[in-house]
């Protein structure tokens, strides 16, 4: 039985003044406990708004959230506002993207952990700090006792990150979910950061929703990959799967035009034509055909579904074949 | 594919792997073997490209930089602002960039990357150090001769929204370089030259009469390409050109750069914090930390053998979109932060993170660039020891690090 | 606390003032704010009979001029005494006589207007002063007979020796309190005690306190009055300095009267239940000519014009208070010296366009003075009343220039001392009642603010002044109003009688012409 | 703490040097120099001469402003040209009146502003909100004088409710201590005191209150609404707080702290309005005092106050500085 | 193919459209809220009505009337009749004219006060902005001390330097908005010194002054159109204060709506209209420039944008 199963989950945000906007667009997918799924997209394809919609933190006004989303046997799509907060932060955790505005600049590092472990844990202030101090250290900030009364201003990026992750782990939760946890830093805390999630979630047992654009990221932690384009799933595949033969032209298109530090030398990339604002509606056709190397009129006229292939699921009229590479000139 | 390349692994790895097999961790091999394998293709090209490892191209060096200083007052005060201390942005480097070539520049955030590209065109002011370029040195050049010296050394910026004035049209953006340095004789001239400008960045020619928010984002560094090469110049300063922009669509800008070199003979020095793009369009890469340069090499060299240990962890810490290589990579993880450039440590500005620290020098003596051979050079006590396996990778305790400024 | 009555406390009186008092020594005091309460504090040798400007006893009984009117012998009023429990008597007349004539500082002098302007110096001139004392010297007959023998006989006599700035004042408390102590610094002077909290004089109500934070004046009634007791037992001033404050204040009940409506606001005070009792006039606005600066106003039928050119009657109707009526002459009608005889110049255009390009000043530019924050009985609202005259004199083709300066920052010096205008708004309200009140003080020489010298016109004047027959005095004052009504050394406009409201409940106030109300008569009813 | 809060001191302290070389460079921009200033037009070449000398205006200039520094450092401002008091004596009966009139009128603003902010960002976009900014926007677009005077006729004259002027009846007995009135009665435990000087004190305060609680329900609108869509408060959803937490530790704190400078920077204009109220009122405060100068122009005065209400004006933004620090830890080690 | 190829035509086409620039588009996305319209509408009346006013005025503002003063005494000052629409004012003249007339002098005030303080300020700043160093430090320095004086304080000693007259109301008026416009500009110079933009120009060699005047200036200007729009609004108010405390003008015949509010103050009870008419039209005239300032601010802000 999986921890969580999302089933065509849609987000359309709806604003006074203009058209509609689908986010979202029947995004299916499920995750076991232990796994880790990463979504990859680029920047606009719908990965933090799923990943939101999930937690139940999109706003209440505006935004419209169609499918079901099952957490070990709850809906949580129709949980009042009082029951999903009563499982965020205990069974779902949560690590956002920006670590520099995401704690609360004007309350000590302290208050930001053990506020969770007493709403959740029902821990008194003195024993949330014993524990929040534990938490420090097992992320990895030094001295820890000191940190829980510093506010975050002095803190560096990685350091901060490492506070969030403690907070989003105090709990120990079942389902962990990552937007872009290391996109804002350097490489080398990058790394350092991916070191101790992949650490902490296999000694938990969490399961883990990476959240990524960096295909390199999701090659080395995930064992699934689901890849977004326009708030869809265009294609899904276990990560050696994907990588090594990426059927949907859009994800082989990303994996050609990434520069790679094993490639050979010299050998001009093959970029993805157009950018993403050149979308089609899915619903005229495929979002992705007017950058397409593959497209056909189908392409223009019918959406695609999602459908399994080879082991795989896969959204394309024209998928690339086995072994053939995607060649065409930039724009 | 990249089964492939690792199979096809030639003998210039050899070397690679035995050094680092020397070395006590696993992790510094498997790199190396992979490293070995990019490097057969870097000979491929290396035929090719202008800048050889060879000595050939010495002589034709377009920029020198000697020493270059950068020291940002850090002002505070009640009445009257002083200076209470300095920012130690760029500290000291010297390069050498040759005609045709590109040159990479990597580091972490706040190294002094900008700034030293910054500092290189005079857009800020060096503390220190001279730039000579194409035999001209331009740290003493003023007014009016520093102005249209600027002709031949344009920038590229890395958020190609903000580096466009956007109440300007296309059009203004690209005449107003031609006509402060006298390019624009005559309407029809004119006219066609931005023609051609666009075309050769790929832009339509009815982007002239639109501004820049109405373009995309790979667009928009299309125009400010464009806009440095109306001028003609012969080097560019391209800071982080791909990093604002997609996945997809940053493959567009690199071979737009690399297909511009080609045609017009241009120098690069790109400015860039992802190694891998630096590795693809760079002939020779300098690896910086803390405002100096700890590492330079040629590009193949440098990922077939690191020798800093900055670099090595800084290799070892890139993610790669291949599974396979991904399962078996051990990295070196370095502890902490980067310390603050207002408070450089002592000795080795990299001691207090670095794993094969040792007891001595590293925390007292500030290594020099020097060259260990064809032309790598690298900035550490122990390079030779390290590379010889004689000194072992140690446990570093994290120190952290409160940002000021 | 005990919780004070309230405004409807029949033994309280609240009377709203428009500023604060300068001090409270009679004699250093020129302005109506401060007199307000003095008067309900100190008495004068001769008083004015409530309502009109008649002589009455005030604390002497009897008054009487030697025939040269250089002596005057006052019977004083037995029984007398001062708040401070000291006596009145001629050796107390005769101390206050003395300390003014003697006053020792150049500050202090220049404090003395009226006493100036009544007794002309001092007996060692400072500062400012420059005239010859009329004052010789003051005797105490015996107990209750004061001598007073004065270098020269005037006609303002005995009619000055009611101002209140001449109240009598306790010696005791005058040496007690150093009362002639009044320093300058730069232009401001400060005042000695006595001035500030130990004013103490023989009426019918003492001080109490003065409150400068709750800008409030406390008076309580003297129990050991010589004459009928006051029926009030505390009289508060409360100073409310903005007349629209003033007026809801009213209205609204919190104070139980306030000096000078305006006149806007008759018809609301009324409709609330207030009275607005119209004082008797004794009052002139007029437009003042200064002959100095514009030739063509030392040219009579230009100054003609000019008063031909102002329509008095509608500008009495528009802009002043009712019961104001226009003006040809400068003495009012009450008053001994007023006479038919004058030369009116009504209003009348084409007489005045004629008379103007007879003189040949049919480009005439004026620059007309108007004072601005202020407002008094003559004048309520000067700017507007400007405007209309203005308007009037641009009718006739006189291009008017309207500089505005405020009354205190610098229209009065620069009428009066600099002369620095064409045309000007003033008035006059009379201060006893004597035509040279009138006349004399503003024609009587040469002044910066009519700049003429017409020695016709002052030696009529010194005639009249000097004549001690009360016959042959009025006579010779109309012969000098006749004079100036043809010389039209200025223009007066109107005369209007200004109110003083109180509470529907309060009875027993009567307006007087010269704003010399007393509070002791006054009792509130319950309501 | 202590030494941001010495170091804003002293921040302040050039602020106030050059401000007082132009309060004295101001009175001797007055056409014809400061003596004449004092004697007013009317001064004979020989006065001004006469007074120059006194006053010691024929030294060097620097002497004279340091003379003058020199006086105003000891708080002598000179003596009122109408009262002839000192300036400084008649500030303290004054002060009190327009600190009184202040503090309430802020104490209303922050009281009302802020929930009012608060509610119409929670309901953004809603009638409510709308309503909201509406009215502010009509609010600043009121003089304050008219207001005034249309809250004086509605409550005093048409309802009999209010009284409509002073600070406190005439005939209340009360006892001065500090001289505000609303906290003396309480001090000596004249409770009808107190009670009185309220009812006074209701329509000026509301009257004064009027922009600085436009202002802050409009500040405080923004600041939530940037507030709420900051990353940190979802964070602080994401961990499952629940709502009243999330609004108070996460959302109110932060979003007070633009409010806190603007209370600061209201003082400016809530001196400046009361100016105008007190008239209105005839409050007896600095304003009264400040319009009589104005009206008799009596520069000593005129001198003396602009320089305290600077002072008081930056004194406020220095409170408002450091308690900024109190509540944001970021503003303290800079 | 076919679709292909006409999408592709399409989406040239809404390319090839353009030519908006920032602002164009900054105030199309103000001129879609109604609030904003509702302001320019205000504003725009208000603009016309102070152009036409001194030809529509059924009367001579500036001159008595008999009519009027026939039954004019302080106490009753006459209402509607014949040929007067408001009848008269204190004075005897046409209310309703000087009404009219009121909102060009009001106007005049306003956008003078208004364009000497952005004059000013922008001199300030633009100096501070553009030069930085010890011109900078000097100069906020002295708007940081104007500053410190509560504003209308700071319109009041300048005009109690000056004779009463219009100028003096204007100069004391712009004054209040040097600091702010100086720092504004500042503010955002100093922003633009160091973008990007301003350094690529610096970079292709464009001189100095042309950086500042095309790069810089143009750049932060925004801000300042915003906060003039605003200030227009407060300065009417304040010129009404200073009329209000008697600093103001002293041309006691000018209709300006302030110096008529602040001399009908002692009329209340007599024709309140007089205090009424010039008030409001202050207040709906001060709201218009604020609501457009407002919407204007609003659509500028970056986080707005879309
Ligand atoms: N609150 C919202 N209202 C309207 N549109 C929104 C909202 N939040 C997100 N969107 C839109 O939904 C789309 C998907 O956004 P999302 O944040 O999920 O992208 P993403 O894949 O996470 O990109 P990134 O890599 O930049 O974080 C975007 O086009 C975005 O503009
Ligand atoms: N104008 C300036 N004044 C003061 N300090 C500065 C200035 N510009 C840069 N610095 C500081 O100098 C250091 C180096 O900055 P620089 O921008 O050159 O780094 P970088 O390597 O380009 O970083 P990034 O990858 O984030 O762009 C940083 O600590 C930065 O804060
Ligand atoms: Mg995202
Ligand atoms: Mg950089």
């Amino acid at each position: 039985m999986a921890l969580l199963d999302v089933r065509d989950l849609g987000v359309v945000f709806k604003r006074k003044g203009t058209r509609p906007f689908t986010a979202v667009d029947g995004v299916s997918f499920s995750v076991e406990p232990g796994q880790t799924v990463g979504l990859v997209g680029e920047s606009g394809s719908g990965k933090s708004v799923t990943s939101l919609a999930l937690m139940g933190l999109l706003p209440k006004r505006g935004a419209e959230i169609s499918g079901s989303v099952t957490f070990e046997d709850t809906e949580l799509l129709t949980l009042s506002d009082k029951q999903l907060r009563d499982r965020r932060g205990r069974d779902l955790g949560m690590v956002f993207q920006d670590p520099l505005s995401s704690l609360n600049p004007v309350i000590t590092i302290g208050l930001q952990i053990t506020e969770v472990l007493e709403r959740h844990r029902g821990m008194s202030r003195k024993e949330a700090r014993v524990e929040a101090a534990e938490l420090l250290d097992r992320v990895g900030l030094p001295d820890p006792q000191r940190r829980l009364d510093e506010y975050p201003h002095q803190h560096s990026g990685g350091m901060r990150q490492r506070v969030l992750i403690a907070i989003a782990l105090a709990c120990r939760p079942k389902l962990l979910i990552a937007d872009e946890p290391t996109t804002a830093l350097d490489v080398t805390i990058q790394a350092q950061i991916l070191s101790l999630l992949s650490d902490l979630v296999s000694e938990t047992d969490t399961a883990l929703i990476m959240i990524t654009h960096d295909l390199g990221i999701v090659a080395g932690l995930c064992d699934n990959v689901n890849v977004m384009y326009g708030g869809r799933i265009v294609e899904r595949a276990a990560r050696h799967d994907l990588f090594e033969r990426s059927r949907h032209p859009y994800t082989h298109g990303l994996l050609q035009s990434i520069p790679r530090l094993n490639a050979p030398r010299g050998e001009p990339l093959t970029p993805i034509r157009g950018s993403v604002s050149d979308n089609i509606e899915w619903e005229q056709g495929c979002a992705f055909a007017p950058r397409c190397p593959n497209a056909t009129d189908v392409c223009w006229s019918e959406p695609p579904e999602l459908k399994a292939d080879d082991g795989r699921m896969l959204r394309c009229h024209n998928p690339v074949a086995l072994g053939d590479a995607v060649t065409e000139g930039a724009l | 594919m990249t089964d492939e390349t690792v199979t096809t692994t030639g003998a210039p790895g050899t070397d690679a792997v035995d050094t680092d097999a020397g070395a006590e961790t696993v992790g510094a091999e498997t790199v190396g073997a992979d490293v070995a394998g990019g490097d057969v293709a870097g000979g491929e090209v290396a035929g090719t490209s202008a800048a050889d490892d060879g000595a050939a191209g010495e002589d034709d060096v377009l920029v020198t930089v000697e020493g270059i200083e950068v020291h940002f007052p850090i002002k505070r005060g009640i009445v009257l602002e002083r200076t209470a201390g300095y920012v130690y942005a760029v500290d000291g480097i010297d390069l050498t960039i040759r005609r045709g070539e590109t040159y990479g520049l990597v580091g972490e955030s706040g190294c002094g990357k900008t700034t030293l590209g910054r500092g290189l065109l005079r857009l800020v002011e060096p503390t220190g150090g001279r730039v000579v370029f194409d035999g001209t040195d331009v740290s003493t050049l003023k007014g009016e001769a520093l102005r249209t010296s600027r002709r031949r050394m344009q920038m590229i910026f890395q958020d190609p929204l903000s580096s466009l004035d956007p109440r300007q049209s296309v059009e203004s953006i690209l005449v107003e370089g031609m006509r402060a340095h006298g390019l624009d004789k005559g309407k029809q001239s004119t006219r066609a030259r931005l023609v051609e400008l666009l075309d050769s960045v790929g832009l339509p020619e009815s982007a002239l009469h639109k501004y820049p928010h109405e373009f995309s984002g790979g667009q928009r560094q299309r125009i400010g390409i464009a806009r440095a090469l109306a001028v003609e110049p012969d080097l560019i300063v391209a800071d982080e050109p791909v990093s604002a922009l997609d996945v997809s669509v940053q493959a567009q800008v690199l071979n737009l750069l690399e297909q511009l070199q080609q045609r017009l003979g241009l120098t690069y020095l790109v400015i860039a914090h992802d190694l891998a793009v630096v590795r693809h369009i760079s002939d020779r890469i300098g690896v910086m930390y803390l405002g100096s340069l700890v590492e330079e090499a040629s590009s193949d060299s440098m990922y077939a053998e690191p020798m800093h240990p900055y670099t090595k962890a800084l290799l070892s810490a890139v993610p790669v979109p291949d599974p396979t290589v991904e399962d078996d990579r051990e990295q070196i993880l370095l502890t902490g932060d980067l310390p603050s450039p207002a408070h450089p440590p002592t000795g080795c500005r990299f001691h207090t993170r670095c794993p094969w620290k040792q007891d001595t020098l590293c925390d007292t003596d500030r290594p020099e660039l020097r060259d260990i051979g064809g032309g790598h050079r690298v900035a550490c006590h122990y390079a030779e020891d390290i590379r010889a396996g004689e000194i072992g990778r140690h446990e570093v305790e994290p120190e952290l690090v409160h940002p000021d400024t | 606390s005990e919780r004070g009555e309230d405004a409807g406390d029949a033994n309280t009186m609240v009377f709203g003032a428009a500023g604060a008092p300068k001090n409270f020594d009679p004699i250093f005091n020129d302005d109506g704010e401060s007199f307000r309460p003095i008067r309900q504090m100190y008495e004068t040798l001769v008083a004015y009979k409530a309502g009109t400007a008649e002589l009455e006893p005030g604390l002497a009984t009897e008054w009487t001029p030697s025939d040269d009117g250089k002596t005057w012998t006052f019977e004083l009023r037995e029984g007398v005494k001062f708040h401070d429990g000291t006596d009145f008597n001629a050796e107390a007349v005769c101390f206050n006589f003395e300390r003014w004539y003697n006053m020792p500082s150049a500050a202090a002098q220049s404090q003395m207007i009226y006493y100036g302007d009544v007794f002309e110096g001092f007996a060692e001139n400072k500062g400012d002063a420059s005239g010859d004392p009329v004052y010789k010297s003051c005797e105490a007959k015996d107990e209750h007979t004061a001598v007073l023998n004065l270098n020269e006989a005037k006609g303002a006599f005995p009619d000055a020796f009611g101002l209140t700035s001449l109240s009598m004042s306790s010696p005791e408390a005058l040496k007690e309190h150093s009362a002639d102590e009044v320093t300058q610094s730069g232009e401001s002077f400060s005042y000695p005690d006595y001035a500030n909290e130990h004013p103490t004089g023989t009426g019918p109500f003492e001080f109490e306190s003065y409150d400068k934070s709750a800008n409030t004046i406390t008076l309580t009634r003297n129990e050991d009055y010589w004459g009928d007791q006051a029926e009030l037992e505390k009289l508060v001033f409360r100073v409310i300095p903005d007349e629209n404050a003033r007026k809801q204040d009213m209205i609204s009940g919190q104070i139980d009267g306030y000096d000078l409506p305006n006149p806007a606001d008759y018809q609301a005070l009324r409709d609330s239940g207030a009275q607005v009792m119209i004082r008797p006039t004794f009052n002139i606005l007029y437009l003042g000519i200064n002959q100095k600066n514009t030739p063509e106003l030392e040219d009579e039928r230009v100054r003609k014009a000019i008063e031909y050119a102002v329509n008095k009657e509608q500008l009495a109707k528009n802009q002043l208070p009712e019961g104001a009526s226009a003006r040809y002459q400068f003495v009012p009608e009450e008053t001994d010296g007023y006479t038919d005889e004058v030369e009116k110049h009504e209003y009348d255009v084409d007489e005045a366009k004629r008379l103007l390009k007879e003189a040949g000043a049919e480009d005439l530019t004026l620059e007309f003075y108007v004072p601005t924050e202020v407002s008094r009985p003559y004048m309520p609202d000067p700017v507007d009343i400007a405007g209309a005259v203005s308007d009037n004199l641009d009718a006739v083709g006189i291009d008017v220039e309207m500089r505005q300066r405020p009354w205190n920052g610098g229209f009065k010096d620069d009428i009066q001392k600099h002369g620095k205008h064409d045309i000007h708004l003033l008035g006059w309200t009379g201060d006893y009642g004597d035509a040279g009140n009138f006349v004399g003080t503003f024609f009587g020489r040469e002044k910066a603010e009519f700049g003429f010298n017409e020695p016709e016109v002052f030696k009529a004047l010194a005639d009249a002044d000097a004549k001690v027959d009360d016959e042959e005095q009025k006579q010779a004052y109309e012969e000098a109003a006749v004079k100036i009504s043809e010389y039209v050394p200025a223009v007066p406009l109107t005369s209007s009688p200004p109110a003083i409201v109180v509470g529907g409940d309060v009875q027993g106030l009567v307006p007087s012409p010269l704003t010399d109300e007393r509070f002791a008569s006054v009792s509130k009813g319950q309501s | 703490m202590l030494r941001f809060t010495v170091r804003r001191l002293l921040q302040a302290v050039p602020t106030l040097f050059v401000l007082s070389i132009l309060v004295f460079a101001w009175l001797r921009l007055l056409p014809g120099g400061p003596a004449t200033a004092l004697l007013g037009d009317k001064a004979t070449p020989e006065r001004v001469a006469a007074m120059n000398a006194v006053m010691g205006l024929d030294d060097p200039i620097v002497v004279q402003y340091f003379r003058f520094l020199g006086r105003i450092l000891t708080g002598d401002f000179g003596n009122s040209l109408i009262t002839g008091d000192p300036v400084m004596e008649e500030v303290s009966w004054a002060f009190p009146a327009t600190l009184e009139l202040s503090v309430a009128a802020m104490f209303l603003a922050v009281l009302f502003g802020i929930p009012m902010g608060y509610i119409a960002a929670r309901f953004r976009g809603r009638f409510l909100d709308n309503a909201t900014v509406v009215t502010t926007l009509v609010g600043v677009a009121v003089p304050v004088f008219f207001l005034g005077f249309l809250l004086k006729y509605v409550f005093t004259q048409e309802m009999s409710l209010l009284p409509p002027s002073g600070r406190q009846d005439v005939l209340i007995d009360s006892t001065r201590v500090t001289g505000i009135a609303t906290l003396d009665g309480l001090l000596t435990g004249e409770f009808d005191a107190t009670w009185d000087a309220m009812l006074h004190l209701i329509l000026p305060a509301v009257a004064l209150a009027s922009i600085p609680f436009a202002v802050i329900v409009r500040i405080t609108r923004a600041s939530v609404l940037d507030v709420q869509g900051e990353d940190f408060v979802r964070t602080a959803d994401s961990k499952g707080l629940t709502t009243q937490v999330v609004r108070k530790r996460h959302v109110l704190r932060n979003a007070l702290l633009p409010v806190s400078t603007t209370i600061g920077l209201q003082t400016g204009l809530l001196m400046s309005g009361a100016v105008l109220t007190e008239k209105v009122f005839a409050w007896g405060g600095l304003g009264t005092l400040l319009e009589q100068a104005i009206q008799q122009r009596d520069y000593p005065r005129l001198q003396g106050l602009i320089l305290l209400f600077a002072v008081v004006f930056v004194l406020v933004n220095l409170l408002v500085d450091i308690s900024y620090a109190i509540i944001d830890p970021r503003v303290r080690v800079r | 193919m076919s679709i292909l190829s006409t999408r592709k035509a399409e989406k040239i086409d809404s390319l090839a459209e353009g030519g908006t620039s920032l602002a164009m588009d900054a105030l199309r996305r103000t001129f879609r809220s109604p609030v904003a319209i509702l302001g320019l509408v205000i504003v725009g009346l208000f603009v016309i009505l102070a152009i036409i006013s001194p030809f529509i005025a059924p009367k001579d503002p500036y001159r008595p009337y008999p009519e009027l003063k026939a039954e004019l005494t302080p106490s009753n000052i006459p209402g509607p009749m014949p040929g007067f629409l408001l009848g008269s004012d204190q004075n005897g003249y046409d209310f309703f004219s000087r009404l009219l007339v009121g909102a060009q002098q009001t106007l005049f005030v306003g956008v003078f006060a208004t364009l000497i303080g952005v004059a000013i300020g922008m001199i300030i700043g633009g100096l501070a902005g553009a030069f930085g160093g010890w011109v900078d430090s000097v100069l906020m320095r002295l708007t940081d001390i104007m500053l410190s004086v509560p504003s209308l304080l700071l319109a009041i000693s300048i005009a109690a330097l000056l004779p009463g007259s219009q100028w003096t109301v204007i100069i004391a008026v712009a004054m209040i908005g040097v600091p702010v416009f100086a720092r504004l500009l500042r503010g955002a110079m100093i922003a633009q010194r160091s973008s990007d933009h301003v350094l690529a120009a610096t970079a292709l060699g464009v001189k100095r002054k042309t950086i500042v005047f095309r790069h810089m200036l143009p750049n932060s200007i925004g801000p300042v159109i915003v906060q003039a729009t605003l200030t227009l609004a407060t300065a009417i108010i304040d010129a009404a204060a200073l009329s209000f405390l008697g600093l103001g003008d002293s041309d006691w015949r000018r209709a300006e709506w302030g110096l008529m509010l602040g001399n009908a103050q002692e009329l209340l009870s007599v024709k309140p209209s007089l205090a009424f008419f010039p008030a409001i039209a202050i207040i709906v005239v001060a709201l218009g420039f604020t609501l457009l300032g407002e919407s204007m601010r609003e659509s500028l802000d970056p986080k707005n944008r879309r």
